[in-house]
C-alpha cells in the first residue's frame, strides 16, 4: 500500500517534469492557432530556443540571459513564420516545416561551427542552470504520512521553469476570456474581415499571438536545455512539439482541457518509463518498441475516437485577403 | 556555361592534386551516423585517429556518414583516392567495407565492430560483455538497495549484449540483485535524448535503483545528470567518462575504440598493419574498467579486489561471459 | 496569388519567380557557410563537381533524384486533394519493409521475372495502406492528417526497428539487418544495364528505379489531368462542396488520393531496399519523405516541375556529401540547412519577390513600348 | 464647398432641406480612380453626398459601388482622386481612419463573429479598457441608451449565431452607432430580408435620419431607392452615369440608365400544360443538432410543364430542401419520389443517383457549389457529368470531345468569351450561371431543381436565364425554383410555396400572389409554426 502509493506520487512526479514542455508548447500554439495562425514549427522554436538557451549559458554562466536568448531566438523564428504567414501569406503549414526542418539542420552546424562538440553545447555547471527549488520544511514534514510525501515529492523539489508552466495555464485563460487582447484574439481566428473592419489591424494582432507563441515556446525550449538537462544535443525535443499541439487540438483549442491532456501524455510518458521492461500478466514482456510508440498510437486513437471532428477556429489557416 | 566550365576545370585540378596525394601513405576514417561527437565509439575513434595525427604529424581525411547509401560511397571515395589504412566505424560499415576492399585489393581496410574476413581487412570486435559484467559487478557491490539499473541507447542487438553482460556480472556479484534495464528508444535519435535519459534514470531510481549505467551515446549525459542531481551513482561507457561528474561516476567501461583506431593507423605507417578477425576482450585490454581519481573514492579496496579477481577470472576462462549476439538471447 | 499570374507572363511565373526563391535561398545558404568561415563560392564549385562532374557523381546525383521523385510526386498528389501529407516518410519505410518481406519469402522460389515487378507492387501497396489509415480517419474521423501522418511516421520507424531487432535479424549477425536478397531479387544497376550493351561506366547506385520514376510522373500527370479520377482530386481539392455537388464522394476521393500517395511514397523502398542495399534494415528512408515536400512545393505540385526540383535535390545531396567531404568544417547538417531555407522561400514566401518582379517587369515593358514607338 | 464638380449632372444636394447651405458636403469625392490589373473598377468617380441626406447608389452588379464604398471605408486606396468628409480633405487608408472621421459601414455580408454575443461583437475594436469586464458594462450603459433612443431593440446577450438575420443588421448598425458614426453606408441591406423586415430597417434609417446621421443606401433594387432616399446615384461600368433627385426621376429611368438601354419587365409564359406529378414530396424531415428540425413535413409535389416557386426569406430551410432533392444532404423521415423512383435515405440519396433520375440542380450558390473556380471553364462545364461515356474514353478524359461540347453549351447560351480554356473564376457571374444553366439544361433534365437563377447576374442575363427557364417548362420539364427574389418567383412561377421555419405555411397560385400578402405569408404572420429558422445554413 505505502509501496504503490509513493509509486503513485512519484509517477505523478515525473508526470510534471516530462509535461512541462508540453504545457509550454500547447499554450503557444493555442495563442497562434486562436488568432489563425497553424502552428506546427513549435518543435522547431523549441529546438533552436533550447540551443540558444543552452549556448548563452555555456559562455555567460547565467541562466537569465540564457532565458532570454532562448525566447529571443523562439520569437525570432515566430517572427519568420509570421512574416510568411501574415504578410506573404503563404501556407502555415510549408512554413512551419521549413522552420522545422531549418531549426533542426542550423542548431547543429552553428553548434559545431562554435563548440566543436558535434553539435552538442558544453555540459552546465548548476549556476548556469535553473535548479530545483526546495520548498520550506519539505524535509521537516517528511514524516507526516500522505500529505508529507505528497509536499515533499510531488510539489517541492521543482525547477522555477516547472512552476512557472503550471502557472502559464490560469493566465492564458485569463489572456483570452478576460482581456481586450483576448477578445480580438478569439475575434481574428474565427473572422478576420470582421476584425479588420472593426478598425483593428488583423496582421498586428496575428503578429503579436505567434510573439506569444515564440515567447512560450522559448520557454520550453530554455526548459528543456538548461533546467531538465544541463546542455543542448542534437533534435534533443524529440517530437515533443508535435504531441503538444496534438494535445492543444484534443483540447479543444482551450487552455484547461489542453493542460489536461499535456498532464494525460506526461502520464503516459511517464508511466511508460516506469512500465518498461515490466511483465505483465497473461502477455509477458510488452515490446519496447511498442512502449516507445504508446503515445504516438494514443495519439492517433485520441484524435480518432474522442473528439472526432475538432471544431478549430473558424479562420484557421486562411491567409487574410482584403475582399472586394 | 561558362562558369560550368570554369568549375570543371576547377573540378579536374582538384581531382589532381587529390591524385598527387594519393602516393603518400595517407589513413582515412569513415564515421556512422552518430557523427564523430557522439561520446560513444565515433568519439573513441576520433580520439585515437587526433592522437595519431599528433604522434606522428600525419594527417587523415575523415568523412561522416549521413545514410546509408553514403557508407559505401564515401568508403570506395576513400579508396579511390589510394587513402590506407581506411577505418570503418560501426558494424553497419560491414557490408560496404566488405564491397570496396573486394574492389580495391590492394588497399588495407579496418572495420571496428563489425565482422568481415578478406585477405585486406581488418576486423576489430570488442568484447563489451566482458567489460560490462565487471561494472555489474562493481554496480551490484555499491548498491544499496540491491537494485541496479541499465539504461541502453536504440535498441539493437549489440546495446541488449551490454546489458546482458552487465546483468550477469551483476548477479555474480550479488545473486539477489535486481537489474531494471529500459532502451532509450528505437530509432537513433535515442543514441541523442538526454532528456529523457534522465527521465528513465529518475524512473529508476524512483523504483529503487541507486547505481545507473548508461549504454546510450549522448543519452548518457542526461543519466549521468539526473544520477548526480539525485546524489545516486552512474556508469559511464566507451570511453573513460569519469571525469564528468567526479564522485558520482562509480567507474567507466571502457572500450578502447580509440586504440583499434590508433593500432591501425600506426600499423598502417610502420607497415606491420595484418589483417584478421580480432576480437578484444579484458586479455587484450580491448575492453576494462576505469579506475582514476576521479572514483578512487567510490571504490573500495575490497571492491577493487574481487572485480580484479573476477577480470582475471574472465581472462583465464574461468568465468564465461555469454554474448548476447551469440544467439540472440539473454542467458545467465 | 491570381493577380500574379494574370498580370505577369507564364514564364516568369512558373519559370523565373521559383528561380529567384531557390536563388535567395542558396544566397541565405552562402551567408551561412561565410558565418562558419568557409568560402561559399568554392563551395559552390565543389559541389557542381562533386555532383555533375563525374560519372559516378553523376549516378549518385540520380540515384539521390529518383527518391525525390517518388516522395516528390507523394506530396504533390495529396496536395491536389487539399491534403498535407508529411508521412511520407513513414510510408517509404513501410513500403520498403513490404518489398522486402515479399523478397525474402519469395526470392528462392520465384524468377526475377516475377520477382522484380511483384515485389514493387508489393512496396506500393504497402507504402498504400500505410497512407490509407491516416487518410481513413482524416475522411471518416475527422482527425487531422497532419497530424496523424506525423505520428505514422514515429510508429513505422518503431514497428521498422522491432521487425529488425527481433523478427528479420538475420541470426548470428550484430546489426539489425535481414540476410541479403538472393540475385534474381536485385534491381540491376545502372552499371550493370550499360555493361549488357557494351558500354562501361563507373559504380554507383543508380538502377533501374529511376526509370520507374520517370514513368510514374507520366502515369501521374495523366491520372491528375487525363482522368475522371484525377478530376474528383482535384475538385475535392479545390472545392469540396463542388464535388459534393458533383456526386463525388470526398471521403473516398480522400481515400484514393492518398493511397496513391502512399504507394508512391512507398516505391522508395523499391529503390532503396530492392536496387541498392538487396537486404532490410534501419533507417534507410533518410529524410527523403521531408524532402519531398521541398520537392514538391520548388515543383509546384506538377510531375515535370518534380522532376527539375528534385535534380536539383539530387544535386545539392551529393554535392554536400563531397562538400562535407572535402572541407571538413562544413558538415552534412549544412545541406538540411539548405533543404529548410528552400521550403521556405520557395513554399512559404513564395510569392514575396512577386510585387518586385512585377514592378521590375511593368518597368521593363513600359520602356520596352516606349522604346519601340520611338523606333516607330 | 457648392458645388464644385463640373459633373454634367450634378445634383444640388441641399435643395430640400431645412437649412443645409452652410453645410459642407458629408461627403464628396472627386476623380476617383481605382483599377486592379487591366480591370478599371472605379473610373474618373465624382459624387457629392449632402450632410444629413439619404443617398441612394445604384447600379448593377459589378458596376463599381462596392469597390467604391470600400475605397471610402479604407479597404483599398484610391490610385488617384480626392476625397473630402465634412468638408474636409481626407485620406482614408484603414477602416480605423474611416470610423475616425464618423463613417460607419453595414457590409453585405455581416461582419460578425457567431461564437460571440452581441455585445461582444459591438464593443470589439472600440473597448475602452485592457480589461474586458469593465468595458463592456460600460458598452452595456451607453448601447442601452442608443437602443431607446433609436429603437434598435436587440438582446445584448444574445449569441449572434443564435440571432435571425434582421436583427444582426441591427446589431450591425448599433455597431456602427457605438462607434459614432454620422454617415452610415449599407451596401446591399435588404438583400436577406423579407418585405416586412425591410420596411422595418427603412424606418430605423429614417429615425436616424431625423437624428441627422448621413445615410448611403447601395442597392440594385430600383424600388427600395424610390420608397426612401432623397438622392440617388446611377453608377455603370465603374463609372457615374448620372445623378438625380430622387422625387425627379422615376424607375424606368434609372432602369435605362443602369443598364445603358431600355429594358423589358415582363415575360410571356404561355399558359402551363400540366402533366404527370414528376416530383414528388410527402412528410419530408431533416433534423438539426437542436431541438427544431430543419426541414418539418414538407409535402407538395411538381408536374411535368409547371414551374413551382418557394419564395421564403432565406434560411428558412430552402436551401436545405434544394439540398435533400439533390442528394447532397441526407434525410430523417419522409418520402422522395423523383421520376416515379422512390428516394430514401439510405438509396439514391446521393448526387449521383439523383442525376441518374434525370434530375437536373443549379445550385444555390454557384461558386461554392456550382463549379470550381480554379478549373477552366472545360473543366467546370462537365461537374457533375464528369463519369459520363460522353467525355470519357476508356480510362481517360476524351479532352476534345469535352472542348467541342463546351463550346457548343457555349453557343447555345451565348456565354462569353467562347473561350472553353478560360478560368472558371475569370468569368463574370452571369456568364458563369449561364454556363452552369447550359451544363444543366443540356441534358434534357425531367426535373430541374434551380435555386436563386439570378442572384449576382446582370440584367440583360437575368432576362434570358427566365425565358431558358420558362421555354424548358414548356418543353415539358418540372421546375422548382427557389429564389429570393419575390419578383422573379412571381414572374415566373406557376405556383408558389412559401416557406417559414423549415415548413411550407402556404401555397398560392402564381397569378393570384400579390407582394404584401406573400411578404406576410414569409414572416409567417399568420404563425403557422413558430419555429425559428435554423441561422446557419
Amino acid at each position: 500500500m505505502e509501496q504503490s502509493f509513493l509509486f503513485l506520487v512519484l509517477t505523478l512526479d515525473a508526470t510534471l517534469r516530462v509535461s512541462t514542455p508540453l504545457i509550454f508548447c500547447a499554450m503557444a500554439g493555442l495563442f497562434s492557432e486562436r488568432s489563425g495562425i497553424i502552428d506546427i514549427s513549435l518543435e522547431g522554436k523549441m529546438l533552436a530556443a533550447a540551443f540558444a538557451a543552452a549556448s548563452v549559458a555555456a559562455v555567460t554562466g547565467s541562466a537569465w540571459l540564457a532565458l532570454i536568448a532562448g525566447v529571443a531566438v523562439a520569437v525570432g523564428l515566430a517572427l519568420l513564420h509570421g512574416f510568411a504567414c501574415i504578410t506573404h501569406k503563404g501556407n502555415h503549414v510549408v512554413s512551419g516545416v521549413a522552420i522545422n526542418i531549418l531549426a533542426s539542420g542550423l542548431t547543429i552546424v552553428l553548434g559545431i561551427a562554435w563548440f566543436q562538440r558535434g553539435g552538442q553545447t558544453p555540459s552546465l555547471p548548476p549556476t548556469a542552470r535553473f535548479m530545483p527549488v526546495e520548498f520550506p520544511l519539505a524535509q521537516a514534514v517528511d514524516g507526516v504520512p500522505v500529505l508529507g510525501t505528497i509536499y515533499r515529492e510531488l510539489l517541492s523539489g521543482h525547477n522555477l521553469l516547472v512552476y512557472v508552466a503550471f502557472l502559464i495555464v490560469p493566465l492564458t485563460w485569463w489572456v483570452v476570456y478576460r482581456t481586450r487582447f483576448g477578445l480580438r484574439l478569439r475575434a481574428v481566428g474565427e473572422n478576420p474581415t470582421a476584425v479588420d473592419t472593426a478598425g483593428l489591424s488583423v496582421s498586428w494582432l496575428r503578429f503579436r499571438a505567434v510573439m506569444l507563441c515564440g515567447l512560450l515556446t522559448g520557454l520550453a525550449g530554455t526548459y528543456l536545455s538548461i533546467a531538465q538537462n544541463a546542455s543542448f544535443v542534437r533534435d534533443m525535443t524529440a517530437g515533443q512539439g508535435y504531441i503538444a499541439l496534438a494535445a492543444m487540438i484534443f483540447g479543444k483549442w482551450r487552455p484547461f482541457p489542453a493542460f489536461g491532456a499535456c498532464l494525460i501524455f506526461g502520464l503516459l510518458d511517464a508511466v511508460a518509463i516506469r512500465l518498461q521492461g515490466v511483465h505483465v500478466a497473461g502477455i509477458g514482456e510488452v515490446p519496447v518498441e511498442f512502449i516507445q510508440a504508446l503515445p504516438y498510437i494514443l495519439t492517433v486513437i485520441l484524435l480518432a475516437g474522442f473528439i472526432g471532428k475538432a471544431v478549430a477556429p473558424k479562420a484557421i489557416g486562411m491567409p487574410y485577403l482584403k475582399e472586394r | 556555361m561558362s562558369f560550368l566550365k570554369q568549375s570543371a576545370v576547377v573540378g579536374t585540378v582538384l581531382m589532381m592534386s587529390f591524385a598527387a596525394q594519393a602516393a603518400d601513405d595517407k589513413p582515412a576514417v569513415v564515421f556512422d551516423m552518430g557523427g564523430k561527437f557522439d561520446k560513444s565509439f565515433n568519439q573513441g575513434v576520433y580520439a585515437g585517429a587526433e592522437r595519431f595525427k599528433k604522434e606522428t604529424g600525419v594527417s587523415y581525411r575523415e568523412f561522416e556518414v549521413t545514410n546509408e547509401t553514403q557508407r559505401e560511397q564515401a568508403i570506395r571515395k576513400m579508396a579511390q583516392r589510394g587513402q590506407s589504412p581506411i577505418v570503418g566505424v560501426g558494424f553497419a560499415q560491414s557490408s560496404a567495407i566488405e564491397t570496396v576492399a573486394k574492389e580495391y585489393p590492394d588497399l588495407k581496410f579496418t572495420i571496428i565492430d563489425g565482422y568481415v574476413v578478406l585477405p585486406n581487412v581488418q576486423a576489430v570486435l570488442f568484447k563489451e560483455h566482458e567489460g560490462s559484467f565487471l561494472v555489474g559487478m562493481l554496480a551490484a557491490m555499491a548498491s544499496k538497495t540491491g537494485k541496479v539499473g541499465y539504461i541502453g541507447g536504440m535498441d539493437i542487438p549489440l546495446i541488449r549484449a551490454f546489458g546482458c553482460g552487465y546483468e550477469q556480472g551483476a548477479k555474480y556479484s550479488n545473486p539477489a540483485v535486481e537489474v531494471i534495464q529500459n532502451m532509450t528508444g528505437t530509432t537513433p535519435a535515442a543514441w541523442n535524448d538526454p532528456g529523457r535519459g534522465s527521465e528513465l534514470t529518475k524512473g529508476q531510481i524512483d523504483r529503487g535503483a541507486d547505481v545507473i549505467y548508461a549504454a546510450a551515446g549522448g543519452t548518457g549525459v542526461g543519466v549521468y545528470q539526473a544520477a548526480k542531481d539525485s546524489g545516486k551513482l552512474a556508469i559511464g561507457v566507451d570511453s573513460n567518462q569519469n571525469h564528468l561528474h567526479p564522485g558520482t561516476m562509480l567507474s567507466s567501461m571502457v572500450k578502447r575504440v580509440d586504440v583499434a583506431a590508433y593500432n591501425s593507423f600506426k600499423q598502417g605507417l610502420d607497415g606491420t598493419w595484418k589483417a584478421g578477425v580480432q576480437s578484444l576482450g579484458l586479455k587484450e585490454g580491448g575492453v576494462d574498467w576505469a579506475l582514476d581519481e576521479n572514483n578512487r573514492s567510490l571504490v573500495s579496496a575490497d571492491m577493487e579486489a574481487r572485480v580484479n579477481q573476477a577480470k582475471a577470472d574472465i581472462i583465464s576462462g574461468k568465468i564465461k561471459v555469454h554474448d548476447y549476439r551469440s544467439d540472440n538471447k539473454c542467458v545467465m | 496569388m491570381s493577380q500574379a499570374s494574370t498580370t505577369l507572363p507564364r514564364w516568369i511565373d512558373i519559370g523565373l519567380i521559383p528561380l529567384i526563391n531557390v536563388l535567395m535561398a542558396l544566397l541565405v545558404s552562402g551567408a551561412i557557410i561565410l558565418m562558419i568561415g568557409e568560402n561559399p563560392i568554392e563551395a559552390v564549385q565543389i559541389m557542381l563537381v562533386g555532383a555533375l562532374g563525374y560519372e559516378e557523381g553523376i549516378g549518385y546525383t540520380l540515384y539521390y533524384t529518383t527518391n525525390f521523385i517518388f516522395t516528390g510526386l507523394a506530396v504533390a498528389v495529396a496536395f491536389h486533394a487539399g491534403l498535407f501529407n508529411i508521412g511520407g516518410e513513414g510510408q517509404a519505410y513501410i513500403g520498403g519493409l513490404g518489398a522486402g518481406l515479399f523478397l525474402l519469402m519469395a526470392d528462392s522460389s520465384l524468377p526475377s521475372i516475377l520477382l522484380l515487378p511483384l515485389g514493387l507492387i508489393t512496396a506500393g501497396l504497402f507504402g498504400a495502406a500505410w497512407a490509407a489509415i491516416p487518410a481513413y480517419l482524416q475522411a471518416y474521423r475527422g482527425s487531422h492528417i497532419v497530424i496523424t501522418t506525423i505520428m505514422f511516421n514515429f510508429i513505422a520507424s518503431a514497428l521498422m526497428v522491432f521487425l529488425m531487432v527481433n523478427v528479420l535479424i538475420k541470426p548470428g549477425q550484430m546489426s539489425p539487418e535481414s540476410r541479403v536478397f538472393l540475385d534474381p531479387a536485385h534491381l540491376p544497376f545502372a552499371h550493370e544495364v550499360f555493361a549488357w550493351m557494351g558500354i562501361k561506366i563507373s559504380r554507383s547506385p543508380l538502377n533501374v528505379s529511376l526509370i520507374w520514376a520517370v514513368l510514374c510522373c507520366f502515369g501521374l500527370w495523366l491520372f491528375i489531368w487525363r482522368t475522371r479520377w484525377g478530376y474528383a482530386i482535384r475538385s475535392v481539392g479545390f472545392n469540396e462542396k463542388a464535388a459534393v455537388y458533383a456526386g463525388i464522394t470526398p471521403a473516398k476521393t480522400v481515400m484514393l488520393a492518398m493511397f496513391v500517395s502512399g504507394a508512391l511514397a512507398g516505391f522508395v523502398g523499391v529503390n532503396e531496399v530492392m536496387g541498392v542495399h538487396h537486404r532490410l534494415l534501419l533507417n534507410f528512408t533518410a529524410g527523403y519523405g521531408f524532402t519531398g515536400i521541398a520537392v514538391s512545393l520548388m515543383g509546384r505540385n506538377h510531375p515535370l516541375g518534380i522532376v527539375l526540383a528534385s535534380l536539383l535535390f539530387g544535386v545539392l545531396y551529393q554535392g554536400g556529401a563531397e562538400l562535407a567531404f572535402e572541407v571538413p568544417t562544413i558538415t552534412r547538417e549544412l545541406v538540411v540547412v539548405i533543404q529548410g531555407l528552400v521550403i521556405l522561400f520557395s513554399g512559404a514566401l513564395a510569392y514575396m519577390s512577386t510585387p518586385w518582379v512585377e514592378w521590375l517587369y511593368g518597368r521593363f515593358s513600359k520602356r520596352q513600348a516606349e522604346s519601340r514607338q520611338e523606333a516607330a | 464647398m457648392v458645388n464644385p464638380v463640373t459633373d454634367r449632372s450634378t445634383v444640388l444636394p441641399q435643395a430640400e432641406k431645412a437649412s443645409p447651405a452652410v453645410l459642407p458636403a458629408a461627403i464628396q469625392l472627386t476623380r476617383i480612380c481605382k483599377s486592379f490589373g487591366p480591370v478599371r473598377a472605379n473610373h474618373n468617380v465624382n459624387i457629392t453626398i449632402a450632410a444629413g441626406s439619404i443617398h441612394g447608389i445604384i447600379g448593377e452588379n459589378g458596376a463599381g459601388k462596392s469597390t467604391l464604398m470600400s475605397i471610402l471605408y479604407g479597404f483599398y486606396e484610391t490610385d488617384s482622386g480626392l476625397i473630402e468628409v465634412d468638408g474636409k480633405p481626407v485620406t482614408i487608408t484603414s477602416p480605423q481612419a474611416a470610423i475616425a472621421v464618423g463613417i460607419g459601414m453595414v457590409h453585405q455580408h455581416f461582419m460578425l463573429i457567431d461564437t460571440f454575443t452581441v455585445l461582444e461583437n459591438i464593443i470589439l475594436g472600440a473597448e475602452t479598457s485592457t480589461l474586458l469586464n469593465p468595458g463592456l458594462a460600460e458598452a452595456r450603459i451607453k448601447l442601452q441608451k442608443l437602443e431607446d433612443e433609436y429603437g434598435l431593440n436587440v438582446d445584448l446577450d444574445a449569441m449572434i449565431g443564435e440571432l435571425p438575420v434582421g436583427e444582426q443588421q441591427r446589431v450591425e448598425i448599433l455597431k456602427a452607432l457605438y462607434r459614432n458614426a454620422r454617415i452610415l453606408i449599407l451596401d446591399e441591406p435588404t438583400g436577406v430580408l423579407t418585405p416586412q423586415e425591410t420596411t422595418q430597417l427603412f424606418r430605423i434609417l429614417r429615425a436616424l435620419n431625423r437624428e441627422g446621421v448621413t445615410i448611403v443606401l447601395i442597392t440594385h433594387k430600383l424600388k427600395e431607392i424610390m420608397a426612401i432616399t432623397d438622392t440617388v446615384s446611377v453608377m455603370r461600368a465603374g463609372e457615374m452615369v448620372a445623378h438625380r433627385k430622387t422625387e425627379a426621376t422615376d424607375a424606368e429611368e434609372l432602369a435605362e440608365l443602369m443598364v445603358g438601354r431600355k429594358v423589358f419587365g415582363t415575360i410571356d409564359r404561355g399558359t402551363a400544360a400540366c402533366g404527370e406529378p414528376l416530383l414528388k414530396v410527402t412528410g419530408l424531415r431533416v433534423d438539426s443538432d437542436g431541438a427544431v428540425p430543419l426541414l418539418d413535413d414538407i409535402s407538395f409535389q411538381v408536374r411535368a410543364g409547371e414551374i413551382v416557386g418557394i419564395a421564403g426569406v432565406s434560411g428558412n430551410g430552402q436551401s436545405e430542401l434544394l439540398e435533400v432533392l439533390s442528394g447532397i444532404r441526407g434525410f430523417d423521415a419522409g418520402e422522395i419520389m423523383l421520376n416515379g423512383r422512390q428516394v430514401s435515405p439510405d438509396h439514391l440519396c446521393d448526387p449521383k443517383a439523383v442525376r441518374g433520375l434525370k434530375t437536373a440542380h443549379v445550385p444555390e450558390d454557384r461558386h461554392r457549389l456550382g463549379m470550381v473556380t480554379r478549373f477552366s471553364a472545360q473543366e467546370s462545364s462537365i461537374l457533375g457529368y464528369q463519369d459520363s461515356a460522353v467525355y470519357n474514353r476508356g480510362p481517360f478524359f476524351d479532352l476534345s470531345r469535352i472542348k467541342a461540347e463546351c463550346r457548343r453549351l457555349m453557343d447555345g447560351f451565348d456565354v462569353r468569351p467562347r473561350h472553353p480554356e478560360i478560368l472558371s473564376a475569370n468569368m463574370s457571374g452571369g456568364n458563369q450561371q449561364k454556363l452552369i444553366l447550359a451544363r444543366e439544361i443540356d441534358k434534357d433534365p425531367e426535373i430541374l431543381l434551380v435555386g436563386q437563377p439570378t442572384r449576382g447576374v446582370d440584367i440583360g442575363a437575368i432576362e434570358f436565364i427566365h425565358r431558358q427557364l420558362v421555354e424548358l417548362r414548356n418543353r415539358g420539364t418540372a421546375v422548382l425554383m427557389v429564389s429570393v427574389e419575390l419578383d422573379e418567383v412571381m414572374k415566373l412561377s406557376d405556383r408558389i410555396l412559401v416557406m417559414f421555419g423549415g415548413r411550407i405555411v402556404a401555397e398560392v397560385a402564381g397569378p393570384d400572389a400579390d407582394e404584401k400578402t406573400l411578404g406576410l405569408m414569409m414572416a409567417n404572420a399568420h404563425g403557422c409554426t413558430p419555429a425559428p429558422a435554423d441561422t446557419h445554413a
